[in-house]
């Protein structure tokens, strides 16, 4: 089992419309480990996780979810397989109150949830780890809020949440901190850290916010034109003078 | 062979009205997410406005018939702006209300017409080359079959230059995406929605006026007959193309011909070919994808 | 309201004072045949008559198809256009085997009930291969095609325009003939109490809330692991069971089958009543089904009033036409109480209890044209 | 035979017909015709002996629907007599609540042969198709060995003639062929090709609704009347303008137009009394008349409704048409049906009476119920 | 490039917008409660806040995007009451927080649609210098761009126009440190021109750009300052008013190179649960 990593890709491309989007970009994230994934806007890293997930098909190479090719496996089995993740822009049930979206997540986690049988109850197991997971990213209180009505960062919050409440082996995190307020990127990151250590769970996490990812992973992935430019530690890639040019640029 | 001749040119006929209609339906809703189903009704009204000024003038003239087709074009013009500006307008974005609206609109008018001009229908004349017919290859078309097919070729022509050409167009197909960030770039976007609609209850107008003679005669339900398959024509083409709505026209309209008369069954050939296209190709012929 | 309850997050089960409520509504109804209650101008007659029973009777049916209606548009966002196909095939499912198989009524309409749902599974599982304006489309194909059958009699099985009478001969006696409107009121409500019990079983089961999260944001569904084509195929099966409910009692009540309960305007005619109510809102379906009925039935009696008559043209003309006034009725709701009566009774409420606001239905309604 | 009881008493009588609706106008014409038969046949009283009339007016709008609610209300009001509708599926919907709750229903121009004997409850005021074909069938002198071709729209009501035409010209040893036109195709300039590549010996035309205009001009677009004569049913005066061109060509079989009674006593009163309420005789107004005139005979009969049925069958009577009356068998009205042309009468078309055909020349087979 | 400052009749120290007991409510819910501010005549206003309390929802009823009552003038003219897109051609330039391209429309489609009236062509080389990136994206679908090429086409949509006030709303969200560095630079340059009111979570930006600040909390203004840094130096203040000590998570990117070194990873870790960002402090 541990032979083979949690997520690997191999020679992984995508292209639309004549434009290559991604080109062989290859690389292994061992169980439990965080990779971070940087780069230039339009470096293709949001593409990459919609491959990884899913979303959409490679036109080249292989997805391995845990040594298993899933390359061509639905968006749904893959997340069945263990596989979560949350989007760059929140992608919520607008409609819905911000308990309810979470609750769909876990119940989905828990399994039934297209029982006619069983009926979400107030203390049931899947609104309880709701709850609890909305008190971890923050939103306490908020639980009967429509989460269409919800501020930009808040929104990242529930998509956290929910993201934790289908307690995933793998996750993919699409610029978690993106929008949140400075005062509650600390709390995040926190969250996000205990997912990994413990509860060894595999996280591969797109961010702009370096000291959020130098705060948190034990590699970088650093994409560029679609390509994998660098894989290694947060201090090699750091001082990787290309990476500097491409990615962090000089200051003014 | 004759008989495939005359099929083949009256579905063009019978193609050009269904476009005339559907052209204005695709706009409406290709660009403000809209399903007009009182379409029929700005259809029926230019007809019956038409008929009025035809029959004053002495309906068999040419003159007249001219005039008609201007009165019915600004009649469906004017009752489609005002729908805009009384019924749509103030449900901005609310998409499935603005349809209610429509439909509660097609409703009303429907028995309006009954109430002022009758349920029976009226049986109009046009000028007397209408009734003689055209000898193509042994198939005697009738000849407003030909005067249909020359205006829908126009109003579409007319109607892609607009959008292509213009900045209206591209108003117009921003303002269907995020009509509150148009605004947010300082356009009134409102008087460009209120002009869709103008173009498209012209288009359904002139629908109306040629219809009636295609048909022989204006009731309050011409326009409702239409409308259904305009809508399928509509979704066919793929909503908000065009061009797509043209070709799926002829498309259907030559098909329904030919089922119509090999087997009685054009209708649910048609259906059949809605369903089918829309399970192999959801987004329609020409649909731009979602 | 449901409404309301759809938003906020899990469903706590009716609290006891609205189900105590509903309880005490629905046995007045039971008992409203033993009374004279008059009510001119709204109803044709006493409570007791049978006309108005007859007309009570038909406002339970139909609301019941609205409230079966509802299941698809207001709970899972399917905007189906051919809703009428299953109301027709409990309509004419009943009645042709009634005519032609001479069963008795209670087989015949276990019968018609499986037909109507394997009828619904099949289209179902074809039409929702699509979402949003396509799968409207789709199924308005289907319903053509369904009423075009219909006119077209096929071995004189369906009567083509004129329909098919009721075979009374295989009806139990309590259900035929006017003396005995009374028990096809009965039966009416029931239906409709039993039509109501199964919509609020399934949207409140777990099922039912994914078909409400589908509504709201298919892709998210699958990224959760859940694949919603079950959960939509569901609610659309049992949606058209009920309808095709809805549309036997239709047949009793009418004691025979029109092609109109198998056309586009029907389908059309129930959109308005759940519009008239307020999407998303059960009771609310109830009531607008219920409205429009009586609306329909009686307007055409408002109109043949002297106090029109009197009218100048420009007011006579329009206001005796029935449909106008329903017409003009419709977009006025529309227009001013978003939501309908259920968005109106919300946001009354909302009011009291200020802070978290009473949803408006009409606003989810804009996912369901969203992915099209 | 139990007479009306001495004591003064008023009937109630249901008149649902269609005030609204698409066919609003054959409604109006029923129910002046309605109004001049009551006022003739209680000579102006509204009382039968000493039963005063009630009458109650109900508009079904063409809807199935509303007529089934009005019947019910009606009949749980006590209602012995309905008479009215002009629409075939709501007529067979009231004959149908008539035999459930045995009461007397006297139907309107609804065509359908159906109604033929459908119950011991049902009579009829108006013509029936095989009335209509029958008469049609009277173009031709010998029909031995000819083709007949049926021209009609794939619905009810054309299967219901081309079966009539079958039934009553096939009697006659005539082939009959149909083309039958999808009910909701717009285009027939290939069907009547159609016709003319059948070469029949008579074409028989039964169309309804607003697209008769453009099929004419088609036929004559064509050029199917100069291949055979053509024979069709003459609508309403609001048609006499559809048939354009082929207008003078035509051979029309008649139920009813103004001045085909021959101006027999009846008819100038009904045509009196209709323009004096500033209306105009048409097509149904006949059936209204008619049904007044059985209305009265009804209550005249007795107080029970066997005793009305009993009346009613073999009724005869001088009507508007000529003389008419109900044969007992099959409730069946036996009534003159004739041929006519349409001429141009300072620049409009009107109907001429070519030939009256006598009621036992087009009556339909006897169908015992 | 911008001839805005030496437009006759407005003395560039005197607010050029003003906002006097603004409210404003979404669907039947008060967002935003008697806000008051305004907007010095040159130079950056920063509008801050934790999430959702109420800064996008101010500019948006400035912009008359949602219901609102209270004043609201521009350059001395009452504006509120007035329809959004008068606004805005009153010379108003808004950047919205969720970037809003169209998706459908080409780059150039939604940047040529941007334009008001006709955009001088040092404009429109100073905004393709500013993001090469799009020049050579014209013709692509704007829904297909990445998420940072999105946010660059809603800043060029408001560049491209002449204007006397810009609302940006949170300009650097998702963007690459290098990006973020660039917008600031554009933005520094925009801002000798026009007067920039900024909604910005990312402090370094703020520090770098900021004259005076105005924050917010629970839709009310609960603090307002001149001098933006004054702020951010006050450990306690910002704690208090922000959640967060001086710098927040800094971004390092908008910092010398030495400075963005990172510590040892533990470290940096341990900083973190402290307070988030200090670990970034010099
Ligand atoms: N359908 C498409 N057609 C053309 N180009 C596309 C299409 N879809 C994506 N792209 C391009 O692919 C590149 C990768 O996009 P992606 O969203 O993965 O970037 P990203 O790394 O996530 O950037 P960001 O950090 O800004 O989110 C972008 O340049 C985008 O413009
Ligand atoms: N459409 C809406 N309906 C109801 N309430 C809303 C809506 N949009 C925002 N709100 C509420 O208004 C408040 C302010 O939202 P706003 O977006 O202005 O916050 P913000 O300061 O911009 O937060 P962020 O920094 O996360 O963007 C929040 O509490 C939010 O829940
Ligand atoms: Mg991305
Ligand atoms: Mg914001």
């Amino acid at each position: 089992m541990a032979a083979h990593p949690a997520l690997a890709v191999e020679g992984l491309g995508f292209a639309v419309g004549g434009a290559s989007i991604l080109a062989d970009v290859e690389f292994g994230v061992a169980r439990g480990e965080m990779l971070g994934v940087i780069g230039p806007n339009g470096a293709g890293k949001t593409t990459l996780f919609n491959v990884l997930s899913g979303l959409v098909r490679p036109t080249a190479g292989r997805v391995l979810l845990d040594g298993q090719d899933v390359t061509h496996l639905a968006v749904h089995r893959r997340a069945r397989a263990g596989l979560g993740r949350t989007f760059q822009t929140s992608s919520l049930f607008e409609g819905l109150s911000v308990l309810e979206n979470v609750r769909l997540a876990a119940q989905a986690r828990l399994g039934g949830s297209l029982s006619v049988l069983a009926f979400p109850r107030r203390h049931d197991a899947a609104t309880r780890t709701a709850r609890e997971r909305l008190a971890e990213v923050g939103l306490a209180g908020k639980e009967d809020h429509r989460s269409g009505d919800l501020s930009h960062g808040d929104k990242r919050k529930v998509e956290i949440a929910m993201m934790l409440a289908t307690d995933p082996s793998v996750v993919l995190l699409d610029e978690p901190m993106a929008g949140v307020g400075s005062g509650d990127v600390g709390a995040l990151s926190e969250v996000i850290r205990g997912l990994h250590r413990d509860r060894g769970t595999t996280v591969l996490m797109v961010e702009h916010h370096m000291d959020v990812v130098l705060g948190l992973v034990d590699r970088v992935a650093v994409m560029h034109h679609g390509r994998l430019l660098a894989v290694g530690t947060p201090e090699a890639v750091m001082a990787d003078s290309t990476v500097q040019a491409a990615y962090l640029g000089e200051p003014v | 062979m004759s008989t495939v001749i005359l099929l083949l040119v009256t579905g063009l006929g019978l193609g050009a009205l269904y476009f005339l209609v559907a052209s204005g339906l695709s706009l409406i809703y290709g660009l403000m997410g809209v399903l007009n189903f009182a379409h029929g009704s700005f259809l029926t009204f230019g007809a019956f406005l038409g008929w009025e000024t035809a029959r004053r003038l002495g309906a068999d003239s040419w003159g007249a018939f001219a005039l008609s087709l201007l009165v019915g074009v600004l009649a469906g013009a004017a009752v489609a702006a005002v729908t805009e500006l009384v019924l749509i307008r103030p449900l901005y974005l609310r998409h499935i209300e603005q349809v209610l609206v429509t439909v509660g609109l097609a409703l009303a008018t429907v028995a309006l017409f009954d109430g002022i001009w009758g349920t029976d229908a009226v049986y109009i004349s046009g000028p007397g080359w209408f009734k003689e017919t055209t000898d193509i290859l042994g198939a005697r078309i009738p000849n407003d079959r030909f005067v249909a097919i020359l205006c829908a070729a126009l109003v579409l022509a007319g109607l892609v230059l607009f959008l292509k050409r213009t900045r209206y167009g591209l108003i117009i197909r921003a303002g269907v995406e995020n009509r509150a960030m148009v605004t947010a770039l300082g356009i009134d976007v409102r008087r460009a929605f209120t002009l869709v609609f103008a173009i498209g209850g012209a288009a359904a107008g002139l629908g109306g006026v040629l219809a009636s003679h295609y048909f022989g005669y204006v009731s309050p339900l011409l326009g409702g007959s239409l409308l259904i398959f305009a809508f399928i024509v509509t979704v066919i083409g793929g909503l908000g193309s065009l061009t797509g709505a043209a070709i799926a026209s002829v498309g259907v309209a030559v098909l329904q011909q030919f089922a119509n008369f090999y087997f009685g069954i054009g209708d649910f050939v048609v259906v059949l070919a809605l369903a089918v296209v829309l399970l192999v190709r959801p987004r329609g012929l020409l649909g731009a994808a979602s | 309201m449901s409404g309301a309850r759809t938003q906020t997050g899990q469903r706590p089960r009716l609290p006891w004072a609205r189900m105590a409520g509903g309880a005490a509504a629905v046995l007045a109804l039971a008992v409203l045949p033993l009374f004279a209650i008059d009510l001119p101008g709204i109803l044709p007659g006493p409570t007791y008559t049978p006309g108005t029973l007859q007309l009570v009777a038909l406002c339970f049916a139909m609301g019941a198809a609205a409230l079966s209606y509802h299941l698809l548009l207001g709970a899972a966002g399917l905007l189906s256009f051919g809703h009428a196909l299953s109301f027709g095939a409990g309509v004419y499912g009943l009645a042709v085997i009634l005519a032609h198989l001479g069963l008795p009524l209670v087989p015949a309409a276990a019968l018609a009930l499986v037909l109507a749902i394997v009828l619904a599974l099949a289209v179902g599982s074809i039409s929702l291969r699509v979402g949003g304006i396509p799968f409207a489309m789709v199924t308005l194909a289907f319903a053509q095609a369904g009423s075009v059958l219909v006119r077209r009699n096929p071995g004189d099985a369906t009567g083509g325009d004129e329909g098919l009478s009721l075979a009374t001969q295989n009806l139990p006696d309590g259900l035929v003939g006017v003396v005995n409107t009374r028990n096809l009121y009965w039966l009416a409500l029931a239906a409709l109490v039993l039509v109501y019990a199964v919509v609020l079983w399934i949207q409140s089961s777990r099922a039912g809330h994914v078909a409400e999260a589908v509504r709201e944001n298919e892709l998210r569904v699958r990224v959760l692991g859940l694949t919603p084509f079950p959960a939509k195929l569901l609610v659309f099966t049992v949606g058209g069971a009920l309808a095709s409910i809805a549309g036997m009692v239709y047949l009793l009540l009418q004691s025979g089958a029109v092609p109109r309960s198998v056309s586009t305007d029907l389908t059309i005619t129930l959109l308005v009543m759940v519009v008239l109510g307020g999407v998303g809102s059960r009771w609310g379906a109830v009531v607008g089904g219920v409205l429009y009925t009586l609306l329909d039935q009686r307007l055409a009696a408002l109109a043949a009033s002297p106090a029109i008559k009197e009218l100048p043209p420009v007011l006579r003309i329009p206001l005796s036409e029935p449909l106008f006034i329903l017409g003009t009725l419709f977009i006025l709701v529309v227009l001013f109480m978003p939501g309908g009566i259920a968005g109106a009774a919300g946001r009354l409420r909302a009011r009291r209890r200020a802070g978290t606001r009473a949803p408006e239905p009409a606003e989810r309604l804009e996912k369901i044209l969203e992915d099209a | 035979s139990g007479g009306p009881s001495d004591a003064a008493r008023t009937v109630n009588v249901g008149i649902v017909y269609s005030k609204t609706g698409p066919l609003a106008a054959y409604g109006e014409a029923y129910y002046e015709g309605l109004q001049a038969g009551i006022k003739y046949a209680t000579g102006g009283t509204g009382k039968v002996g000493n039963a005063t009339l009630n009458l109650t007016y109900q508009d079904d709008a063409g809807d199935a629907d509303k007529a089934v609610a009005i019947a019910k209300d009606l009949i749980g009001k006590d209602y012995k007599i309905l008479a009215g509708t002009v629409v075939s599926g709501v007529a067979l919907k009231l004959a149908e609540q008539a035999a459930q709750n045995k009461v007397l229903y006297i139907s309107g121009p609804a065509a359908t042969d159906a109604l033929q004997g459908i119950n011991k409850y049902t009579f009829r005021s108006g013509r029936q198709s095989l009335q209509d074909v029958a008469t049609a069938g009277t173009f031709v002198e010998s029909l031995q060995g000819k083709k007949v071709l049926v021209f009609a729209q794939n619905n009810a009501f054309g299967q219901g003639n081309v079966a009539a035409v079958k039934a009553v010209l096939g009697a006659k040893g005539a082939t009959v062929e149909q083309v039958l036109v999808p009910e909701d195709a717009t285009e027939f300039t290939p069907f009547a090709r159609q016709i003319i590549d059948a070469k029949p010996a008579m074409t028989f035309v039964a169309w309804a609704g607003a697209t008769s205009g453009a099929m004419w001009q088609a036929l004559t677009q064509q050029g199917v009347f100069d291949a055979a004569p053509v024979v069709t049913g003459l609508g309403d005066t609001s048609t006499y303008s559809a048939y354009g061109a082929a207008s003078s060509k035509i051979s029309f079989l008649s139920h009813y137009f103004k001045g085909a009674g021959g101006n027999n006593a009846v008819e100038q009163e009904m045509v009196k009394d209709v323009e004096a309420a500033g209306k105009k005789v048409d097509l149904f107004t006949p059936d209204g008349f008619v049904a007044g005139q059985m209305i009265v005979q009804a209550v005249k009969s007795g107080a029970s409704v066997d005793e009305m049925v009993k009346g009613l069958e073999g009724y005869e009577f001088d009507g508007p048409k000529g003389k008419e009356s109900v044969r007992a068998s099959d409730h069946v009205l036996m009534q003159p049906m004739y041929q006519a042309k349409l001429v141009q009468k300072d620049g409009a078309w009107t109907p001429q009476l070519v030939k009256t055909v006598p009621s036992d020349q087009v009556a339909p087979a006897e169908k015992k119920s | 490039m911008s001839t805005a400052t030496d437009r006759p009749g407005r003395p560039s120290a005197s607010p050029i917008l003003t906002v006097e007991g603004l409210r404003a409510h979404i669907g039947g819910q008060q967002v935003v409660e008697d806000v008051g501010f305004s907007v010095p005549g040159r130079g950056v206003t920063a509008l801050l806040g934790r999430n959702g309390v109420g800064k996008t929802s101010t500019l948006k009823a400035v912009l008359g995007l949602i219901g609102r009552t209270g004043r609201v003038s521009l350059g001395g003219e009452r504006i509120d009451g007035e329809a959004t897109h008068r606004i805005i051609q009153r010379g108003v330039g808004y950047v919205p927080e969720d970037r809003e391209v169209f998706s459908k429309l080409t780059v150039a489609e939604n940047l040529q649609l941007a334009v008001r009236g006709k955009a001088s062509a040092e404009r429109r080389e100073f905004v393709e210098s500013l993001f090469p990136d799009l020049a050579a994206r014209a013709q692509q679908p704007a829904g297909t761009l990445s998420g940072g090429q999105q946010q660059m086409v809603a800043l060029a949509r408001a560049l491209l126009n002449e204007n006397r006030v810009l609302l940006v709303d949170e300009p650097t969200k998702g963007l690459a440190p290098k990006v973020v560095q660039e917008v600031a630079a554009a933005l520094e340059t925009a801002a000798q021109a026009v007067p920039i009111l900024l909604v910005e979570q990312n402090l370094a930006v703020v520090r770098r750009l900021a004259a005076g600040v105005v924050v917010l909390s629970g839709g009310r203004v609960v603090h307002r300052a001149d001098d933006a840094r004054a702020l951010l130096d006050d450990e306690a203040l910002t704690r208090r008013l922000l959640g967060v000590g001086s710098e927040g998570h800094g971004h390092d990117a908008a910092r010398s190179p030495d400075e963005r070194r990172p510590p040892a990873r533990g470290a940096h870790a341990a900083s973190y649960t402290r307070s988030p960002g200090e670990g970034a402090l010099p």
